[in-house]
C-alpha cells in the first residue's frame, strides 16, 4: 500500500527483531473467536486516479452552478483564498490537540486569537476555543446555566434553530430539566408576555436567538432585563454571526454561543462547522471545552498553553463540564483567518451588503405580492408568506436557483411559508428572477 | 547529548509574530466586497438606531499579506505529522493523505448546503451510504450513524442508545461499568446521560478483573463501556467472558472505538460481544487531526439498537435514489444539526478505498509490528509495567527514571529536542508516571531507529546529566511554560493596551 | 547583539533530512495506476529486446508519507516572501497574492493543452490579449509578444528584434553600448545575437556620462541598452538627450524592464524614447519567483519593429473570435515553443485586475516610498556612494565596515540572523562592496523599522565585535558553505555508496 | 488596496520621516517630460470575487471535460495530489534564486536531487538545474557543442519537434552557424545514408530527437557511431521523458537535452515547462544554466549551493555560456516530486501502460484500415495516414474529443496525416469512439 513506508525485507527484519516468524504472533493476544478469518468483503485497493474520479462523480450528482437561497444556520458567504492556502500549512491541519506548547505555540496562538475575537464580535469578556457546532453549544450553555444557578429550568424561544432545539431536547433528557417553549409574536420575535409567563426562583436560563431562526432580530435587551429579575441566566444564540458586523452585540447576555461556520467555513453538506461559547469572567469556570491561556517560558517569553484543564473530562472525569474532548481547532482556525482578512471595515460592509441584499428582495416580494410573515426587523433571512407551493424545486432547478425552506417542516403552523436567505454572492438578477418563479 | 549529536533535528532561524491585534493599524485596507448591485440602505433605519452597532473595538485591520505572513510564521512554530513521528498513545496520528483534501473541497461536495434537495444531493447521500457500508463491514455491526463530531460525541451518542434501548424494555438502569484505564471521557459522557459510574480495577495483567466485575454487574448496571484494545495496547483475552457476563445480567457491552487501529481487517467488535461502539474516523481512519479537530465519531450498533439510532437516517427509495429519513418513532432524536462532521466522512471513505482490504489489513499490521518494534528497543531501559502482549501501542512507565527525579513529562520535554512529538505523558492512569506510546503504521524503521536511539539516550541522560532533561526542551522557539501561572490568574484574550 | 536579544527570529527545532534516494528502499509500494483496460504488451517485443530499459539504477523507491515528509522537511530550510523582508535588490521580491495561485490552477486553463483548436481556446486566449493591451498601456509601447520565458529570455528578443529592424533597414551594425551598471545577461544576450559589447562608464551621479557616450554613439552602435531607473535605483534624468542622441545616429534604445517597479503609472518608457523594452512579470507584476522561475519576460516595441515580433500572434478575427497567426514574413520567427509561460501571464494579469489603475499607483509611491525611507535609516552607518536621489531601491557600499574587515558578505550572512533574507551583495559592479536593497511596496513600516534596527546593530557589530559579522550566521541549521571546496570538485549529483 | 501594508498615518508619518510632504517628491529625479500626468487608462482594482469570476468565465470559453489526444511536445499524465500539495509550500514557491544557501538548503537539496535523477533518466553524468523548455534547450545543447568542439556545422533530424527546430533556427541565426538537415525515411527514423552525408570533420553536432515528432524510437547507437566517427558531439533532444520509463536511455549521446513537462507539471496551455541538459562530466564547464554543488560547511555538515558559477552571465557576462538566468525551479521541483512519488516502479508502469494503450490504438486503426504513416517502433504517439479530412474539430467535439495535430501545418508532405497521442488517461472506449471518427 502507497501510503506504507516499508519495504517487505523491512517487515521481515523487523519481525525478526521482535523475535516472531510470522505476523499472526503478535496478533495472539486476541482469542480465536475474536479473530476474522477471512479477508474484509471489501475491494482491494484503489489507485489515487480511481478514487478521484469515484469523488467527481460524486460531485457531479449534486448541485454544481446553481445560486442558492439556503440559509437556516448555514451560510455561503464568499472565503478569501488565504483561508485554504493557510489552514493547508501541514503544520497546522496535520497537528493534534496542542498537548506539548513548545512545539504548538502556533496552534496555541491562534485559538488565542480566536478567542479575542469571538469576544469582540459578541461583547462578552471569555470565549473557549470551541465546540462542535451550534447545535452543541446550545445544551453546552444551558447545562453551563443549571452549573451556575444551581437550577433545573430553562424558557427556550420557539423562535431558535429548530435543530439546535431538538439537540437541547436529546442532550437534557437525563438531567431533570424543565424546558419550556417561549412562542413567536406576529412580528416574529418572542411573543409580548411569553417572558413574563417564563418568570420564577427556579429559572436557570432564558434562551433567544438573535437573529432567530426566522431572521428576525430580538429584542436581547429586554429578554435579559426579565431573566435577571428571575435571577436567571440569558442566553443568546447566534447562527449568523455575520449579523456581527453591524448589528448590536447581545451584551447584556450572559452567555452567548453559537455556530461560527458563516465565517469562513465551507457549506460542506453541513459539517465540519464550528460552535462557540462567549461569556462573562465570573463564569469561567463553569464553562465547556478548552480554552487557551497566556503566561510565560523560563525566561519572561509570552507564551501561550491550554489551561483551567481542571473543568475538563481528562481530570475531572465524571466531575467535568462537558465531556467534549476534540473540539473544531481547524475550523476556529477558519474563522480567526477569515475575520483577520476582513477586518474591521471588511465585516461591516459584509454586513451592511447581506443587509441591503435582503430589504431589497423583500421589497420585490412586496412589489409581487407577496408578504413577509413577521414584522420585525431582520438582517440577511425573511419569511415570505404562502409561496411555497409556486417555488416547486423543478420550477427553480429549471433556473438553476436553489429556493428557500419551506418552514411546514420545523413549524406546521407555517406551512407554505417560505424562509429565504439572501447574502452578498446573490447577484441581483438572480433574486429578480426568484421573486417572478415564487410569485407566479 | 550535545546538540549537534543529534541525529535527527537541527536548530533553525524562525519568524518572531505578534498577535494579529498587535500587527492592526486603523485604515489600513483590507479584504473587499464587489460593489453592491441593490440600492444601500442605512442600518440605522432598517434596523433601528439602538439595534446597530459602530466599529469593532480591537477588531484588526492588517492587510492580505500580513495576514499571511501571520499565519505561515505562526504554522513554522508547531509540529504535525508531515513534520515527524507524532507519538501521542491513544491519538493513532497517522499519515493524512493529500488526495482526501483534494476531494473534500470539489465543487458539489465543499458547497453543497445540507437543506438543498434531496434531488441535487444524490452525491453527497450515497458517499454517506457506502461509507456505512464499509464501516459495518469492518466492525461487524449491524447498524450506524455518523451524526456525532467526535469519540466523546459518539459515547454520549452511543450510552443515549443504551439508556433508550433499556427504558424500551422498562428499565434503564442507574449505572455504568467503566474500568480504571479508561479515558476520561467516558465517565463524563455517563454522567451526561444520567447514570452513576463505577470504577472496575484492571488486574495484574492490565485487563478487567472478572472476579470485580462479576461483583459489580447486576441488575443495576446498564453497561460496561469497554476499550479493547484498551488504552494499555492490551486486547481483552476474556472478552467472551465478559460480555457473556453483561449479557446474562441484561446490561449491554459498549466499546470506545479509539484503538480501532489495532483491529481493522483482523478482529471485529461485532463478533465478539459489542452491541454498541464508537470510531474517531480522526483516529483510525486518518481524517487529519487539525490542531484539535475536527473529528467525527460514527456510532455502530447492534440490530436491537437500531430503531433507536438519531435522525434523519440515509435509506434508500424504492426507484434506488437516496432520501434522509426522519421518521423514525423510537429515535433519541438528534445529537447534532445537520448529518455530521461531513467533510471527515469524504475523507474517511477516501481512505478505505484507497486501502481497500488489502491495504487497511496491512495498514494494520504494520501498526502493530512498529509497536513491537518500539517496545522490545525500550525494554531493559525503561520499566514496562504490564508485561502482557500489546498491539498497536506500548505503555512504559518513568519508575526508573524517577529515582534521579526525572519524570514522563521531563522526558517528553526533552524528546522534542530529539525532534519527535512526545507520547502521551497523563493517561492511562493506571499506570503512574506512563510513557503512552502509539507509532502508528506509518512511521519507517529508520524513524523508529531514531526513535529508539533517542529514548535510550534520554534514559542515559536521566541516570548521568539529568538537569538536562529537567530543563527540557533547549531547542525550541520557548521554553518551558509556567502552566500554573496561567491558571491561577488566566489571561484568555487580548486586551488593547489602553485596556479597552 | 545576543541571540534572545533579536526582536525578528528565533530559533527553534527542526528536522534533518536526508536526499531522496537515501530513503529509497527495494520493493517499497509507491503511486499506482489504475488496473490497465487494454492488453498489456512486452516491450522486448514492441519495441525490441535491444531498444528495453531495465530497473532504472537508485532511482527512488519511498512511500507517499515519506515523500510528503521529505519536501515538506526541506521546505523549511527556506525563506520565502511569506517569511519575511526578501530585500534582493533588482528582483523585486513583492507578495505573491493567493488569487492568483487558484485562477491559475482551473480547470479549463491549467488543463489547456496549447495545441487544442482555437475554438476551444478562446478562453486562454483573451487573457493573453488582455494582459497585452494592460502592459502596452503601463509601458506606453505599441506592440508586445509574450513569449519570452524570463527577463534574459526577452533581452535575447529584444536584442533579435533590434538587429532584424536594422538588417531591413540594410545594415545590422556591429557593436551595441552597455553602461558599466547594467546586469551580467545584458552582455551575455548581446552576444548571443552577435553583437560585441561596449561598456560605458556611469559618471559620478550614477547614471550614463553624456560625453562619453557621444563618443562612442556611432554609425557601427545598433543599440543602447539602458536600465532605467538604472540597478543603482536612480533615474536617467537625462534620458531625453539620450535617446535623442541615440536615435539621431541610427542607434534603437533598449531598456532592460527590471526596475519597472519605480515606474508603473508614473512615468511610461514608451514617453521617453524607448524602441524595446522587455519586462519582467515576476519582478514587477508579483508573479511568484519559485526559487527560481518560472519567470515571464514580455517585449514591448515601437510600431517599426512590430513586423519582427516573434509568430504567432494573437489576433482577432472579424467574427470577434481571437486566433493565433503565423504569417507574419518578417518576424525573428520563435524564441520559444508554444507561447511563452503561459500560466504565468495568468497569474500576472490576475494581478493587474486585482490592483487596477489606482492600486497601480499606489504599489510604485509605496515601493519608492519604502526605499526613501530605508536609505534615510541606513545613512550615517553605511556609505552611500551615490548621493543622487533614487527610487525603488537604493545601493551602500561595506567601505566603512571594511576597514575592520567586515564585508557586504559578511554583513549579509549576519542579517540572516536578525530574521532577514538579505539584499543583493555582488552586484552592481560600479559599487566596490555593494549593499543593494529593494524593500518592495510589501514591507510594512514595522518590518523596515526592523530591518533599520537590524542593519544599524549591525553596522555596531562590525566596528565592536567583529568576529561576530564575519562567523556568521549563527542561527541557521548549516553555517558558511564552503563555496570554493564545491566548485574545485564539484560533486553534481548523488551516487549510490557502492558508487554505482 | 488589499496587498499593501500601509495605513493612511503610517504613509504620513514615513513621508515626514524623510522630509517631503509630498510623495511627488519622490519622483522628483524623473523630468517632467518622462512623466506620466494622467491617470493609466485601466479599470479601477477589481475586489477578489470579481477576480475569481473574471477567470472562471474565461476557463469555461475552453475546453472543459474533453478527452484530448494531443501530444506534439506536450503530454497529460496523472499528477499525484502530492505534487501541488508539496509545491504550494510557500517556502518553496515565493522564494528566489538560492543566492543565500544557509536559508535556501530547501531549493538546494531540491535541485540537487533534480540533476541526479535526471542523470538517472537519460545516463548522462551531470545535468544542470533546468532550461526555459525544450525548445530552448535545443540551441543551447548545439551552441555548447560549438564550444566544445569549436566547430561551427550541425546536422538535426527533421524528425525533431518543429518548432525546437524553429527556435533553433532563431537563436543561431547569428552565431555563423551552418545547420543541415537530416530527412527521415519509410520508418520514421533519420533515413539511410542521411548521418553518412553530415560527415566531416567541420561538424559539430548531429541532432536527433527519440522518441522523435512522430513518436518513433531513433536509432541511437547509429547516430553516435557516425558523430563520433567525424569527431563531433550527438545531442539527444527527448520531448516525451516518460518513455524512459521502458526506453533504453541514450547512453552513448554525448549531451541529452529536452522537455521534461511530461513529469508531473501541467499542460497550462503551453507553459510553464521546464527544459533539462545533461552530459559527461568532462563537458560540465561548457554547460549552460546553473549547477547545484554539494559541499560542506563549517562544522563539516554536508549543505548545498551553486557552483561553477564562472560558467554563467553574472560573473562572466559576454563571454557566459548561456544568458539564462532565472530558469524553471519550480518547474523542476514539480518533476522531482512527481518522480519520486512515481518512483522506480511507478514510472516503469506508467511507461508500460503508454506503450499499451498506443499499440492498441494503432491495431485499432490498422483493423479500420486506417495505416500507420511510419514503420518504426513507438512510444506513445503514432502518425495515421490520411484522416484529418475525417476526423474534424466539429465531429470530435459533438463527442467531447480533441482529436490529433494534423501535420500539413509543420510537413507539407505529410498534410492530412494525423499524430495522435495515447496515454494511460484515454480510457479504452474513448480511444475507440476516436477510432471510429477517424476512420468512418
Ligand atoms: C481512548 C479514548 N477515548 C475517547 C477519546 C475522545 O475522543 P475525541 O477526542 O474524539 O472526543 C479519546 C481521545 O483521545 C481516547 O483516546
Ligand atoms: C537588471 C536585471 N536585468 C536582467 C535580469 C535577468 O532577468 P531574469 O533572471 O528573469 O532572466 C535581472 C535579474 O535579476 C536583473 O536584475
Amino acid at each position: 500500500m502507497r501510503y506504507l513506508p516499508k519495504s517487505p525485507e523491512e517487515r521481515r527484519a523487523m519481525l525478526a527483531a521482535v523475535g516472531c516468524d510470522s505476523i499472526e504472533q503478535l496478533f495472539a493476544g486476541i482469542p480465536e473467536p475474536a479473530r476474522l478469518r477471512r479477508e474484509l468483503n471489501l475491494e482491494p485497493g484503489w489507485s489515487e486516479p480511481e478514487v478521484l474520479r469515484y469523488f467527481l462523480e460524486r460531485a457531479a450528482e449534486n448541485a454544481r452552478g446553481f445560486t442558492s437561497f439556503l440559509g437556516a444556520g448555514a451560510y455561503d458567504h464568499f472565503r478569501p483564498a488565504v483561508v485554504d492556502a493557510l489552514i493547508s500549512r501541514s503544520e497546522f491541519y496535520t497537528a493534534y490537540t496542542p498537548y506539548q506548547p513548545e512545539i504548538s505555540q502556533g496552534t496555541l496562538q491562534a485559538i488565542f486569537e480566536f478567542q479575542t475575537l469571538i469576544c469582540q464580535l459578541t461583547g462578552m469578556e471569555v470565549a473557549n476555543a470551541s465546540l462542535y457546532d451550534g447545535s452543541t453549544a446550545l445544551p453546552e450553555a444551558v447545562m453551563m446555566a443549571v452549573r451556575a444557578t444551581g437550577r433545573h429550568r430553562a424558557a427556550v424561544a420557539r423562535s431558535v434553530h429548530p435543530e439546535y432545539r431538538q439537540v437541547l431536547d436529546t442532550y437534557l433528557r437525563h438531567q431533570g430539566m424543565t424546558i419550556e417553549e417561549m412562542p413567536y409574536g406576529e412580528d416574529g420575535r418572542v411573543a409580548e408576555g411569553a417572558l413574563a409567563k417564563a418568570k420564577g426562583d427556579d429559572l436557570a436560563a432564558v434562551v433567544v436567538q438573535s437573529p432567530n431562526f426566522f431572521g428576525v432580530i430580538e429584542d436581547v435587551t429586554a429578554a435579559a432585563a426579565l431573566a435577571h429579575e428571575s435571577g436567571a441566566l440569558l442566553i443568546v444564540m447566534i447562527a449568523e454571526p455575520a449579523s456581527l458586523g453591524i448589528v448590536r452585540p447581545p451584551a447584556e447576555a450572559d452567555i452567548v454561543a453559537g455556530e461560527a461556520q458563516s465565517l469562513g467555513v465551507p457549506l460542506s453538506f453541513g459539517g465540519p462547522y464550528v460552535g462557540f461559547l462567549a461569556t462573562r469572567e465570573k463564569f469561567v469556570r463553569n464553562m465547556p471545552g478548552r480554552l487557551v491561556g497566556q503566561t510565560t517560558d523560563a525566561n519572561g517569553e509570552r507564551g501561550f498553553c491550554l489551561t483551567l484543564a481542571t473543568r475538563e473530562q481528562h481530570i475531572r472525569r465524571e466531575k467535568a463540564t462537558s465531556n467534549i474532548c476534540t473540539n473544531q481547532a481547524l475550523c476556529a482556525l477558519m474563522v480567526t483567518i477569515f475575520l483577520s482578512t476582513y477586518g474591521k471595515q471588511g465585516l461591516r460592509e459584509l454586513a451592511l451588503q447581506n443587509l441591503a441584499k435582503a430589504q431589497y428582495a423583500a421589497e420585490r416580494f412586496e412589489r409581487a405580492g407577496a408578504s413577509r410573515r413577521f414584522s420585525g426587523p431582520f438582517f440577511n433571512e425573511v419569511v415570505i408568506r404562502g409561496v411555497a407551493q409556486r417555488g416547486t424545486a423543478e420550477r427553480l432547478a429549471a433556473e438553476k436557483l436553489i429556493g428557500g425552506l419551506e418552514l411546514g417542516r420545523y413549524y406546521p403552523e407555517l406551512a407554505g411559508d417560505v424562509l429565504l436567505c439572501f447574502t452578498e454572492t446573490a447577484p441581483r438578477d438572480r433574486i429578480d428572477r426568484l421573486v417572478e418563479i415564487y410569485s407566479s | 547529548m550535545a546538540d549537534q549529536d543529534i541525529k535527527k533535528a537541527r536548530r533553525h532561524v524562525t519568524q518572531n509574530e505578534a498577535l494579529i491585534f498587535e500587527r492592526s493599524a486603523p485604515g489600513k485596507d483590507s479584504f473587499r466586497l464587489p460593489p453592491l448591485d441593490v440600492p444601500a440602505v442605512d442600518p440605522a433605519v432598517v434596523l433601528g438606531a439602538g439595534a446597530v452597532r459602530g466599529g469593532i473595538e480591537g477588531f484588526p485591520e492588517v492587510s492580505e499579506i500580513e495576514v499571511v505572513r501571520h499565519f505561515t510564521r505562526l504554522s513554522t512554530w508547531n509540529y504535525g505529522v508531515d513534520t515527524g513521528a507524532y507519538l501521542l498513545g491513544s491519538c493513532t496520528m497517522k499519515y493524512n493523505p493529500k488526495i482526501n483534501e483534494v476531494v473534500a473541497r470539489l465543487e458539489g461536495i465543499a458547497n453543497a448546503h445540507p437543506l438543498q434537495p434531496e434531488e441535487l444531493s444524490q452525491g453527497c447521500l450515497r458517499v454517506m451510504q457506502r461509507l456505512a457500508e464499509c464501516l459495518l463491514e469492518i466492525t461487524g455491526m449491524d447498524a450506524i450513524t455518523l451524526q456525532p463530531a467526535a469519540g466523546a460525541h459518539g459515547e454520549l451518542t452511543g450510552l443515549l442508545l443504551v439508556r433508550a434501548y433499556l427504558e424500551s424494555k422498562g428499565n434503564p438502569r442507574r449505572r455504568v461499568l467503566i474500568p480504571d484505564s479508561a479515558h476520561g471521557t467516558n465517565p463524563a459522557s455517563a454522567m451526561q446521560v444520567g447514570y452513576q459510574t463505577q470504577s472496575i480495577a484492571s488486574n495484574a495483567r492490565g485487563t478487567v478483573d472478572l472476579a470485580m466485575l462479576d461483583r459489580a454487574m447486576n441488575e443495576d448496571v446498564a453497561a460496561l463501556m469497554l476499550t479493547n484494545p484498551n488504552t494499555l495496547g492490551v486486547f481483552e483475552d476474556q472478552i467472551a467472558e465478559i460480555a457473556a457476563m453483561v449479557h446474562a445480567r441484561g446490561g449491554l457491552v459498549y466499546m470506545d472505538g479509539a484503538n480501532m487501529n489495532a483491529l481493522v481487517g483482523v478482529s471485529r467488535p461485532g463478533d465478539f460481544g459489542v452491541d454498541v461502539l464508537h470510531l474517531n474516523l480522526h483516529k483510525t481512519f486518518s481524517t487529519p487531526h487539525g490542531g484539535g479537530g475536527p473529528g467525527a465519531g460514527p456510532v455502530a450498533v447492534k440490530k436491537n439498537l437500531e430503531p433507536f439510532l438519531p435522525v434523519p437516517r440515509v435509506v434508500e427509495k424504492p426507484d434506488g435514489a437516496l432520501a434522509l429519513d426522519y421518521n423514525q418513532p423510537q429515535s433519541i432524536g438528534r445529537v447534532r444539526a445537520f448529518y455530521g462532521n461531513y467533510g471527515m466522512l469524504v475523507r474517511a471513505l477516501a481512505y478505505i478505498l484507497a486501502n481497500g482490504r488489502d491495504g487497511l489489513r496491512q495498514s494494520t499490521e504494520d501498526a502493530v509490528l512498529n509497536s513491537a518494534y518500539l517496545r522490545k528497543g525500550l525494554e531493559g531501559h525503561y520499566e514496562l509495567p504490564y508485561s502482557s502482549p500489546t498491539l498497536h501501542e506500548c505503555v512504559f512507565s518513568d519508575k526508573r527514571q524517577a529515582r534521579h527525579g526525572v519524570r514522563t513529562g521531563d522526558i517528553a520535554k526533552r524528546l522534542i529536542d530529539y525532534g519527535f512529538h512526545p507520547y502521551t505523558v497523563s493517561f492511562p492512569l493506571i499506570v503512574p508516571g506512563a510513557l503512552m506510546i502509539e507509532p502508528t503504521e506509518s512511521e519507517s524503521k529508520q524513524e523508529l531507529d531514531l526513535l529508539i536511539d533517542a529514548l535510550q539516550s534520554i534514559a542515559r541522560e536521566a541516570e548521568q546529566e539529568p538537569e538536562l532533561v529537567l530543563r527540557a526542551p533547549h531547542s525550541t522557539r520557548v521554553g518551558r511554560l509556567d502552566e500554573v501561572q496561567a491558571a491561577r490568574k488566566p489571561i484568555l484574550r487580548w486586551k488593547p493596551a489602553n485596556g479597552g
